[in-house]
């Protein structure tokens, strides 16, 4: 398993520099925000969902640590063209990756790289930080 | 001594004269983390352990645990004496106070409670609600406040990390019902002019508590020289045990102090109708405390006293001196402030790279340092940043841990470069 | 099995089986006391530590000491998972509750001032002052609810030094705002029938808070099956160190409980104007925790789960009934009261010698005893005695123990004779 | 030096059964009453002290160990016939003693007997008791 250098040095830093979906979107259906309580650093999440269900648009924005960008990156990229039950069935995946649970590897797909990250349980908060806020959303439609 | 150091000398170089033979009495520093040896540079959030505070407590509990107050058998009574005597090496430590002006309590966070609800909650009928702060605070010095009902009144920090004495003078003059104030900052290593404080809060008759966390591990405190009413620490800073602290109060102020928590041995006559309590110490001390902690904390005490502080002292200004200049040397690299007079503390932030990620990528390394608000989000509030990075120094850091957190850093650097 | 056992038999003979192995465990059951083998009969006020209980402190200490929360090295999260994993422990240990309503204190004594301040206090204005107690309580469950403005009633102990079930019942009927019970008698050794007066006050739609420091050390507790509001215990007196404890409380109490202390680690947001608090467990644990205390009394909570308590209640009855039976034969030597569900405590007076003069020359034979009051003035009112001697059990005790306490009272009774 | 169960068999138990000036008295220019901290324990004690502040007169009353008593009794004894000022000065002799420190043992006299105790500080309390009565009471007339 990837130690935490090498996981900066792979995906982190990667998405850190060029994350996907860093933006705000102009006519959300659903949008929310979250706090780490690490570090009180704070992201915002905006979702499109159509009437099917099916995230066809994401965006995020604010400010973190490069695991959290990172991750809420990845997130975003994974959960556009899924729908509201698959992307939360997804978050329940990528918490057990990161607890050391039996999780889906097939499904998490690229998000398994995060493993590693498991070693580190303080880091974990930020790791998951978008998927959090992610959850609380589908709840609440803007 | 570091007036003569070379800032280009290897990591390999010895640490200053000083300190020779002080860290072999600490066994957790011969330890790795990450399979690197270990450079613990967190020390403002707690300190490490020498061998004599290990063995106090083991040798207690092995060897004559029991219950203190009201035993008459041979541990019960070697357990209270030894109890009850850490108050006399307490009060030596603090520069010589009175044993009985020596409150035993969890720590810090825990003496402040006690002096916000049981002397300035009392008071704000005839002293009014507002408590004048600093804008360094940590939260265990605003909180407790609030919780009784205070009003903040914050005294202003400069770019340089230093409190406003101008605003500090203006304030007091005010008559606020307390000033309540950090004597070394956490978050900035500052050094406050407390001694100064004292005097001007006591010509406008303000009773002033001084936080005391950061200042015993870092130079001797002599408290008759400062002139506060209320100071405090905690015994974890200081090289003793977690769950131990130290509040000193002016004999006069616990005297007419209420009961902070009820229970067994703080009572004097209990009724259902209604209880009569014991007098300062006592009085403050509800039931068992942290006897075994109490213990190591004495060993910690005296441990300190056979220490050279003033070398302590100078190795710490050295230090500082080498990290600012190390660190500063880092392209991207920017202090919070840069106090004149102060602790061994680092605390900054690098453009493109988040405190958590700096004090990640240290981990590997082996490096522990502090990254987040370090309990002082009104400090961050004020320098405009959420977040810092600290590395904070003990006696027992040398000139190559410095070093190494510059190495480590440049790797940051290289990696978010 | 001491139900064969020849109550004539000499103190050589060995423990009863269930404890085989246990005693070797605990380092200072090998030392001596004024020269004689250590025989110690005051578990009631703290227990002897077993050697996994002082290793788990050193080990932190000499290993991985950090403090805990905001931390992301290697130590700092160690100490964290090791932390706050103890509230999954704590959980397990009180019969299956929820780690998140498990709360760190200094013991019982602060548990109950927690309770009194935070839950019963701010519901005076709605529920009424009035606190349901019994007249047996320790002053740790009197004294916290008098300070934050109760009046106070006495549930009577009946001769037997037993809860008068009947006026319970009526009393509750009363509907007081709250009612404070402890699980056992620290003084008289009474198990209370704290399920059944659960069930009646729950029926009134009383809260209730259990003091458990007696109970925990001597059966297993189930909280589901005892349906209280809040329960609480020592560490010291569950094998584990000093200044710790644990405070349950129902998830949805603790919800909208306001903080105890302020400080640190409890907070969301601070700020001068206001601060804004973390969620329960963290609200009520401000500042830095006694971290090392807490992983010791992890220790020593798995090491009791890992135990045969069903032997150690066994053992602890046999012991009782012999003590009462060896005790009984001493002229003079009189119970207290002798309640019929009970803990291995012997409280007794004798004619002509006071219990401190009983406490001294029991321990010129290296036995220890308590003598006073034992934080329970008004039961020794309704007893009419100013203060009593006072033998308890732990597993560890023997009966070969119970014989020399007996024989080192008959040495007593000669020289008062 | 004496251990405690050669002091009870000594001097304590032979006090605690027959207290010198175990009584009240009927004229008191002085009087108060005291507790052991330790125990709950109480005292009372009265004096007549005469124009040239010669205790003329003692008497104490009350419950406590044996300890407290046999002392108690030792003390009245001893001050009997002596000045307020004489009694003070031999209770510092006899807090001395018990705390180790250098006393006047030709003053104490047969009050040197306590000395052991010095090793059970908790029962010094009870041994003092009286004393500090008697210091108390002589600040107070009655
Ligand atoms: C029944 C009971 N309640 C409360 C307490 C107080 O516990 P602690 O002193 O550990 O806070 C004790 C211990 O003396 C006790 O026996
Ligand atoms: C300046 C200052 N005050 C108060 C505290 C709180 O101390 P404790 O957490 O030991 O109660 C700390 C420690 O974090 C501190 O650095």
């Amino acid at each position: 398993m990837a130690t935490m250098n090498e996981l900066y040095q792979g995906i982190i830093i990667e998405h850190d520099r060029s994350p996907r979906n860093f933006r705000t979107l102009d006519a959300p259906t659903h949008s929310g925000e979250g706090r780490n309580p690490l570090c009180g650093d704070e992201m915002s999440l905006q979702l499109v969902v159509d009437a099917e269900g099916v995230i066809t648009d994401v965006g995020f924005q604010g400010r973190g640590c490069a695991v959290s960008k990172a991750s809420s990156s990845m997130m975003t990229a994974a959960i556009k063209g899924k729908t509201v039950a698959e992307a939360t069935e997804l978050f329940d995946q990528f918490h057990a990756l990161l607890t050391g649970k039996d999780a889906d590897r097939t499904a998490l797909g690229k998000l398994v790289a995060f493993e590693g990250l498991g070693a580190y349980p303080m880091r974990v908060k930020c790791a998951t930080m978008g998927w959090h806020v992610l959850k609380d959303v589908v709840g609440h439609k803007s | 001594m570091l007036r003569s150091l070379d800032y280009a000398g290897s990591p390999s170089e010895p640490a200053s004269l000083g300190m020779t033979g002080l860290r072999e009495q600490f066994p957790i520093l011969s330890a790795t983390s990450r399979g690197k040896p270990l450079v613990y540079l967190d020390s403002a959030a707690t300190t490490q352990k020498p061998q004599v505070v290990i063995d106090a407590e083991r040798d207690f509990y092995t060897g004559w645990n029991a219950n203190i107050h009201r035993g008459v058998y041979e541990y019960s009574e070697r357990a209270t004496v030894a109890y009850d005597g850490t108050r006399a090496t307490a009060a030596r430590f603090l520069g010589g106070v009175d044993a009985d002006e020596i409150v035993f309590v969890r720590g810090t966070t825990e003496a402040i409670n006690l002096v916000a609800q049981s002397f300035f909650r009392p008071r704000i009928a005839t002293a009014g609600a507002t408590v004048l702060v600093t804008e360094m605070e940590h939260h265990a010095n605003i909180v407790p406040w609030q919780l009784a009902g205070a009003t903040l009144v914050p005294i202003p920090v400069t770019d340089a990390g230093e409190l406003d004495m101008e605003a500090a003078t203006r304030l007091l003059a005010a008559r606020p019902a307390m000033l309540a104030v950090m004597h070394v900052s956490n978050a900035l290593g500052t050094i406050n002019p407390i001694a100064e404080l004292c005097a001007m809060a006591r010509t406008h008759g303000v009773p002033v508590l001084i936080d005391g966390a950061q200042a015993v591990g870092h130079f001797a405190v002599d408290l008759p020289a400062l002139g506060a009413d209320f100071y405090c620490f905690s015994g974890h800073k200081l090289f003793g045990p977690t769950g131990t602290g130290v509040l000193w109060g002016r004999r006069e102020h616990l005297a007419m102090m209420p009961p902070y928590q009820g229970g067994g041995d703080m009572i004097d006559l209990v009724r259902f109708e209604g209880s009569s309590f014991a007098r300062p110490p006592e009085r403050f001390e509800a039931g068992t405390p942290n006897i075994a902690g109490v213990i190591g904390l004495n060993a910690a005490m005296q441990w300190v006293m056979a220490q050279d502080t003033r070398a302590w002292e100078r190795h710490d200004r050295e230090l500082l001196e080498l990290g600012r200049h190390l660190l500063g040397e880092i392209p991207g690299l920017r202090f919070i402030a840069r106090p004149a007079d102060a602790v061994g503390v680092l605390t900054f932030a690098m453009d493109g790279a988040h405190p958590h990620d700096i004090a990640s990528i240290l981990d590997g390394e082996g490096i522990c340092i502090r990254a987040g608000h370090h309990c002082a989000q009104p400090l961050h509030v004020r320098f405009g940043v959420p977040s810092s990075a600290r590395a904070s120094f003990g006696p027992y850091t040398t000139e190559a841990e410095v070093r190494a957190l510059a190495t480590g850093l440049q790797k940051v650097r290289e990696l978010f470069g």
